[in-house]
């Protein structure tokens, strides 16, 4: 029997994995998918639970967080195309003339 | 009419300060003596109203506007007159005034531009100390307060083209910081416990209270108060900002580091009387501390070589007596000798300026002497100042002195009046060497051997210099300008009479001014019974010394005055003695000094180098935190501001370099690392909850 | 239907200003320059008298949007801080060949996304303002493309906030699993009924949003952006960040945290009270050791941050009251200070390292002058705005029993006067010259600086009416 | 049966996660994104939300990715080790703090998701036609969440002018 602990934690799992991306890679696009991955291990929250609510309102909600995942690409890509003008790179080490 | 006394100097530092820099020296630094005199003019009329009132009712209340006003939470912007204020207005303008007027000459040499820039500082400070002075309530007298502090940093500063200037600025106000924060949280304190900030509405809800004689919130506030004026008023462990601010022009050093502002801690005190002498532990402190003070800057001015070090020493010791005055309940006794100390050491920093400006420069005694001719009325004002200060009978210092020294006895201090009566031994002995160092001797200026060299007709006698030669540098030294003469004189003559209006039971006078203060001391009217009930308690021998104070107004009883006259005796011959030992000590045989130098070099080394306190700072706080931030924290980052502010920040700065060094890395992975870090930290705290 | 569309009005003005700058932009011939500021000018001014109408009304749109005093108030705030972001904006605009229709439509977008963040009383709507909000202020922060500071901080800015939103939005998903709904009544009223001790789940869910929350207003340890965000973002931008991004999450975390949660306030008001003190603590011990004058203000900017937490754990109506007049008065204070360093900019130099003050005194002493009053009135000098907020902010923490952090905030913020005074130092006391020229400033510039600076002194000396509409907003809000 | 293939699915999203953050190439990130998207719908499927799983394939694993695959290519960012900014590896203690971290993160939300004192709830079977409706979403969309859906037009507004604003070449 699949309860929605188990969609709950599968999601955890997910955000986590979304988490660690930040920290292996070396290319700003691989980090924009690792916040894809964050945001569709809550969209997994908010259709299991409303699921188990026995309402619309869970896979509504994921809708509008689709709508800002398309947004936040969006300018995110544009943000990438726009730095790598200046440095031809993309690996986020390379970005660091702003610090202590 | 109240507001128009900080009004004036206000209007000044604003014209000043925007179109100074096209006005001539005389037009800038005449609008500013003009708002000084104005100021206090007015300031007069202020008072004589005041006087005019029954002495029980001797309060003017002004209130501008409602400033903070929402529920419980009311500060009006309220100037209050009444004797204490009226006393300190009347100092401040006019000893500001002739201070003024003194600048006008001594700071000639700088360019319009600076001059204005100068004098509009000079009158921006006495604005917020009138400010500070008139405040009825603890947020307006903190509106001076912080102004004040201000100026003080901008005037030691000024001129900043010398480093020792901007650090001695720097160093005055990281202490000033740490002392104001201990006021702030006493503030909110007060505001928390009484729920009103008005000085005379806190009166009378303490005076409801019984003294705290266990440790309490009185005692907590009293004594945050009490660190917040070690700051401005250069006590153990804040003084050592003062003896460093003297890398100012010396007319501020007169002005602020002698007679006005650093007398704001001990003002405070004066306006929180009641709420102090409910809390009997932080007096005792507030003694103790005023005495040690007293005591410890005492000897260092003994062995000190610049001559405006010798008065800033000096200038803490004496405020260490007045902090001895309000920690033993004499409250009057201490604002009195605040005002005549005003006038004499006032006088004595302008002499020293007069010197400084004759010699061009010059502060160290060592290379002066033999002055007394050159400078004839420097020297005597100048030996009035120290006279007075001495506590040489006759003089403004005599009554003020002994008056806290009668009242520390009286109250059952008998070991604070041995080392107060100490002091008064060092204080003649240091005044009078600085007297003898720089008046009298052999002349050892520079000026003595060039001007020499100049003027033809001198060279001789300037090249066989004898004691009594008086014209070898006496061809390019000047006494003081006219500008600069008047003040000093009547400095002096204030110095002398000063303290006429305090003469004690014992000789016969009637100390009107411990009557005309006694109100500004004791809650307001509608609960003073209730107050002389408290005061009747036997277990409060402290916080009863106003009272004691009140019935001395209305006659002495004979085994007071005996006492009295015993003391007052006893103090005048320590006087003289100290000035005895001076004489014996540097004008006869110069070579004791250096032979008691010689024989305990420790002591003298200990004494010249001010107990190493500046050492003990440096090694323990300023030391520690440069080597850890030389450690390649922050790059390129402005090292003198990192000393300067570090001082005060030390441990934090210290505590969490490491780890900040390594966050802000400019990696946006580091962030993100924070970021969760954070993130886990806080479920967790919620979790394990 | 007509109450809905009244309780937006605000909202509307601002939106349909905000397109018609763009449109105008879009349509106007080659040679002539639209007045395109001002269209952002009316539109805000129209959205304040709006509010002002609105006031005491208590109006509920659709259900999630509520014009309440509280929102409104914020509005006022908002509304004041993207005015005067508009008034310096023409000349910097001109200097940095900022794209000028997308700049002001961006800028009042990002109004829009603050206004609807204060007036939210869902969080998925919460969540959208949000993120209208950061998505326009992520492309001002970059919008100087031609500058690799530019779109680093961009960059920095946009990764770090895509996550917090994750974390935000995670944090409002476990809401959602316990309640059953987003909206904060419901929230409030489920956490009510439930007597016994809060489960971790409820915790874990609000302990996520206040992450959310966190990043937005720059609190330690989520404020790392903060820095590198306002550095190189346009200085007029980072001032409008600073500012108005500030005061709209700070009116969202109130709602949300002393409405929704205020039954759970024993429990998150101490973890927000380690964040407060590491925020005060952290802001002001970096901020004194920086060259760099906009970064300097970006500390200063995080300290702040903590002072305002102080009025959010005190969770008081004076504490509200006090957190919402002290985000009036920073608002003012901060922006004055960013704008007058951004009118000292000229092509060649950014002028924002502390050394270009040396002597602004002598060849600029209008604006030296001003300086001077803005960072004493965040330093807390009084009477200035600052100081009258912070007294009120601490005193109502002393009062609430919180004497420990009322001691961290004024050690903090006796300290932060050391940076702002260095600025001032330079300025006043200087022998070397930035012998740097500096550019002429245009009127509506001087407008803006003269309302700032009016603002500064009439918060700090007649600070009671202020008072008095922050306490009434918090009344009904709860 | 419903068990075996959450699990199926479970096992296939959180492999190509992985995938995503394991290897180097921007390119075949974008491409196991998409198959954990599409096991992803698949579980909506199995949650009785047809709508959201058509969603997930339409406007994400269609719209959103294509788009990423699309700035791939652009950039021609094909491996990470080939991009001349970035020098040095990623060093291993910042990759295995980042790991630590998430792990601990993890052991947290799952402590707190199971700690929690309600019992497993299962779905009911009555609700699952209610759920997967799209005339009540399409009811519930355009009343109760009519506001917010007019928010996000102002949203698509501002990352539409912000993407042009960012990305045209010429000023």
């Amino acid at each position: 029997m699949v309860t929605l602990d188990h969609y709950l934690i599968l999601s955890a799992l997910l955000f986590a994995i979304g988490t660690v991306g930040v920290f292996l890679r070396r290319n700003i696009i691989t980090l924009l998918l690792s916040v894809e991955i964050m945001l569709n291990a809550v969209n997994l929250t908010f259709v299991a639970v409303g699921r188990y609510l026995g309402s619309v309102d869970g896979q509504i909600i994921v809708f509008f967080v689709m709508t800002v995942a398309a947004a936040e690409a969006a300018v995110g890509l544009a943000l990438v195309i726009a730095i790598f003008r200046h440095g031809e790179t993309l690996s986020p080490d390379a970005f660091t003339s702003l610090k202590w | 009419m109240l507001a128009l006394i900080p009004l004036f100097p206000f209007i000044g530092f604003i014209i000043n300060a925007l179109i100074g820099r096209r006005l001539s020296k005389a037009t800038s630094g005449g609008l500013a003596c003009l708002a000084m005199l104005v100021s206090f003019g007015v300031a007069v009329v202020a008072f004589w109203r005041l006087l005019g009132l029954p002495a029980e009712a001797r309060v003017i209340d002004e209130t501008l506007f409602t400033w903070i006003a929402s529920g419980r939470f009311q500060a009006p912007l309220t100037f209050r007159l009444d004797p204490l204020a009226g006393l300190m207005c009347l100092v401040v303008t006019g000893i500001g005034f002739l201070i003024h007027v003194y600048s006008t000459a001594y700071m000639h040499e700088e360019t319009d531009h600076e001059y204005a820039r100068y004098f509009s500082y000079l009158n921006l400070f006495a604005a917020f100390m009138l400010v500070l002075v008139l405040g009825a309530n603890l947020l307006v007298m903190f509106i001076g307060w912080e102004g004040v502090g201000l100026c003080s940093y901008l005037l030691i500063g000024y001129w900043f083209d010398k480093q020792s200037a901007t650090d001695a600025g720097k160093k005055a106000f990281v202490v000033n910081r740490v002392g104001d924060m201990a006021f702030i949280v006493g503030m909110c304190l007060a505001f928390a416990s009484f729920g009103t900030l008005d000085f005379r509405a806190i009166a009378a809800a303490v005076a409801a209270l019984p003294p705290e004689v266990t440790w309490g919130v009185l005692s907590t506030i009293t004594l945050l108060f009490f660190i917040g004026a070690t700051g401005k008023s250069a006590q153990i462990p804040l003084y050592i900002w003062l003896p460093d601010a003297m890398e100012g022009p010396t007319p501020v050093s007169a002005l602020i580091h002698a007679a006005t502002m650093v007398t704001a801690g001990v003002y405070m005190i004066g306006r929180n009387a009641v709420l102090y002498s409910h809390a009997p532990l932080t007096m005792e402190v507030v003694a103790v501390i005023g005495v040690a003070t007293a005591l410890l800057a005492g000897t260092i001015g003994l062995a000190q070589n610049d001559i405006k070090r010798v008065l800033a020493y000096s200038t803490v010791s004496q405020l260490g007596y007045m902090f001895l005055a309000m920690g033993v309940g004499a409250f009057a006794a201490g604002i009195f000798h605040l005002y005549t100390h005003a006038f004499f050491k006032a006088l004595m920093f302008l002499g020293s300026g007069a010197v400084i400006h004759a010699l061009h420069g010059e502060q160290d005694m060592r290379k002066m002497g033999g002055l007394r001719r050159a400078l004839p009325i420097t020297y005597w004002t100048f030996l009035i100042g120290a006279l007075a200060i001495a506590g040489v009978p006759g003089l403004s210092g005599f009554f003020s002195k002994d008056e806290i020294l009668f009242r520390t006895f009286a109250s059952g201090h008998s070991v604070l009046w041995v080392l107060g009566t100490a002091t008064a031994l060092l204080t003649a002995v240091y005044m009078f060497r600085l007297i003898y160092l720089t008046f009298h001797g052999k002349p050892r200026y520079e000026g003595a051997y060039e001007g020499a060299q100049e003027a033809h007709r001198a060279h001789d006698r300037a090249a066989h210099a004898q004691g009594t030669h008086n014209h070898g540098g006496g061809g390019v030294l000047h006494d003081a300008p006219m500008a600069m003469a008047i003040p000093l004189v009547l400095l002096a003559i204030g110095s002398v009479v000063a303290g006429y209006v305090g003469v004690p039971h014992a000789l016969g006078g009637s100390n009107r001014i411990e009557t005309f203060l006694e109100p500004s001391f004791s809650p307001p009217a509608h609960t003073a019974p209730a107050v002389a009930g408290t005061h009747a308690e036997p277990g409060v021998a402290l916080s009863g010394e106003g009272a004691h104070a009140e019935a001395d107004a209305h006659g002495a009883t004979h085994a007071d005055t005996a006492l009295e006259l015993t003391l007052m005796v006893t103090s005048v011959a320590i006087a003289l003695m100290g000035i005895g030992i001076a004489t014996l000590v540097w004008l006869k045989r110069p070579h004791v000094a250096a032979a008691l130098a010689a024989r305990v070099p420790w002591m003298h080394r200990l004494l010249l180098n001010k107990w190493y306190v500046d050492e003990l700072y440096d090694a323990t706080i300023v030391q520690p935190i440069k080597n850890s931030s030389t450690v390649g924290l922050w790059k390129g980052v402005d090292v003198g501001v990192i000393d300067g502010a570090v001082n005060g920040t030390g441990w934090l700065v210290r505590g969490s370099a490491a780890g900040l060094r390594l966050a802000q890395s400019g990696s946006v992975r580091i962030y993100a690392a924070a970021f969760f870090v954070g993130t886990v930290l806080v479920i967790a705290f919620y979790l394990v909850r | 239907m007509l109450t809905d569309f009244q309780a937006i009005m605000p909202i509307l003005i601002v939106t349909l200003s905000a397109i018609v700058t763009m449109v105008a932009e879009a349509f106007q011939p080659k040679q002539e320059r639209a007045p395109l500021a001002g269209f952002g000018v009316i539109g805000l001014i129209g959205a304040a008298a709006a509010s002002v109408l609105l006031w005491g009304y208590d109006k509920t749109g659709f259900g999630v949007v509520r014009a309440d005093n509280f929102s409104l108030f914020v509005n006022l705030i908002v509304i004041a801080v993207g005015l005067l972001t508009i008034l310096f904006s023409p000349q910097v605009i001109e200097r940095e060949r900022i794209p000028p229709g997308e700049y002001y439509a961006l800028t009042l977008f990002a109004v829009v996304g603050m206004m609807l963040m204060a007036a939210a009383t869902d969080l998925l709507l919460l969540f959208l303002a949000l993120e209208v909000l950061s998505l326009a202020v992520y492309v001002l922060t970059g919008i100087r493309r031609a500058q690799f500071q530019s779109a680093e901080a961009a960059f920095k800015y946009f990764l770090l906030g895509a996550f917090s939103s994750a974390f935000f939005l995670y944090g409002v998903a476990l809401t959602y699993a316990i309640v059953g709904s987003t909206r904060l009544e419901e929230i409030a009223a489920t956490l009510a009924v439930s007597d016994q001790a809060p489960d971790g789940l409820v915790l874990v869910a609000m302990g996520l949003l206040a992450v959310g929350f966190a990043f937005k207003i720059s609190a330690v340890p989520f404020h790392m952006w903060a820095p590198d965000a306002y550095q190189g973002a346009p200085t007029l931008v980072t001032g409008f960040m600073a500012t108005g991004v500030k005061a709209a999450a700070f009116a969202a975390f109130l709602r949300v945290f002393l409405s929704s949660f205020h039954t759970l306030h024993d429990s998150w008001a101490p973890m927000l009270w380690l964040v407060a003190v590491a925020t005060m603590i952290l802001g002001t011990v970096v901020g004194v050791v920086q060259a760099n004058a906009k970064r300097m203000l970006a500390y200063s900017s995080v300290a702040h941050a903590g002072y305002l937490l102080v009025g959010l754990i005190v969770g008081t109506r004076v504490g509200e009251a006090a957190t919402l007049f002290y985000l009036a008065a920073y608002a003012v204070s901060t922006l004055g200070a960013f704008a007058v360093v951004a009118v000292l900019a000229t092509e060649e130099h950014p002028h924002d390292r502390v050394q270009d003050f040396a002597g602004l005194w002598e060849s600029r002493p209008g604006l030296a002058a001003l300086m001077t009053v803005f960072l004493l009135s965040l330093g807390g000098f009084p009477p200035l705005a600052g100081f009258v907020g912070k007294w009120y902010i601490f005193s109502a923490a002393i009062d609430a029993g919180y004497v420990w952090l009322a001691i961290v905030g004024v050690l903090t913020s006796v300290i932060s006067v050391f940076f702002y005074l260095r600025i001032v130092v330079m300025m006043y006391m200087s022998d070397e010259r930035a012998l740097v020229p500096t550019p002429a400033i245009t009127r509506s510039a001087v407008a803006g600086l003269t309302l700032a600076l009016v603002a500064v002194f009439y918060l700090g000396l007649l600070p009671t009416h202020a008072i008095e509409l922050a306490l009434t907003s918090v009344q009904g809000m709860f | 049966m419903d068990i075996w293939l959450f699990y199926l699915f479970a096992l296939v999203i959180v492999g190509a996660s992985l995938g995503v953050i394991g290897q180097r190439s921007p390119m075949h990130s974008v491409l196991f994104l998409i198959l954990s998207f599409g096991a992803l719908a698949a579980l909506y499927v199995q949650l009785d939300s047809p709508f959201a799983a058509v969603a997930q394939i339409i406007i994400y694993a269609g719209a959103i990715m294509v788009l990423f695959l699309f700035v791939v290519m652009l950039l021609n960012a094909s491996h990470e080790d080939d991009d001349p900014g970035a020098r040095a590896p990623v060093p291993v203690g910042v990759k295995v703090s980042g790991c630590l971290l998430a792990l601990l993160l993890l052991v947290e939300l799952t402590w707190a998701l199971t700690r929690v004192g309600r019992p497993a709830v299962e779905k009911d079977a009555a609700s699952a036609d209610s759920v997967s409706s799209v005339h009540e979403i399409g009811r519930v969309l355009f009343t109760d969440y009519a506001f917010a859906f007019e928010v996000t037009s102002v949203l698509i507004l501002v990352a539409m002018i912000g993407a042009v604003v960012l990305a045209k070449r010429k000023v």
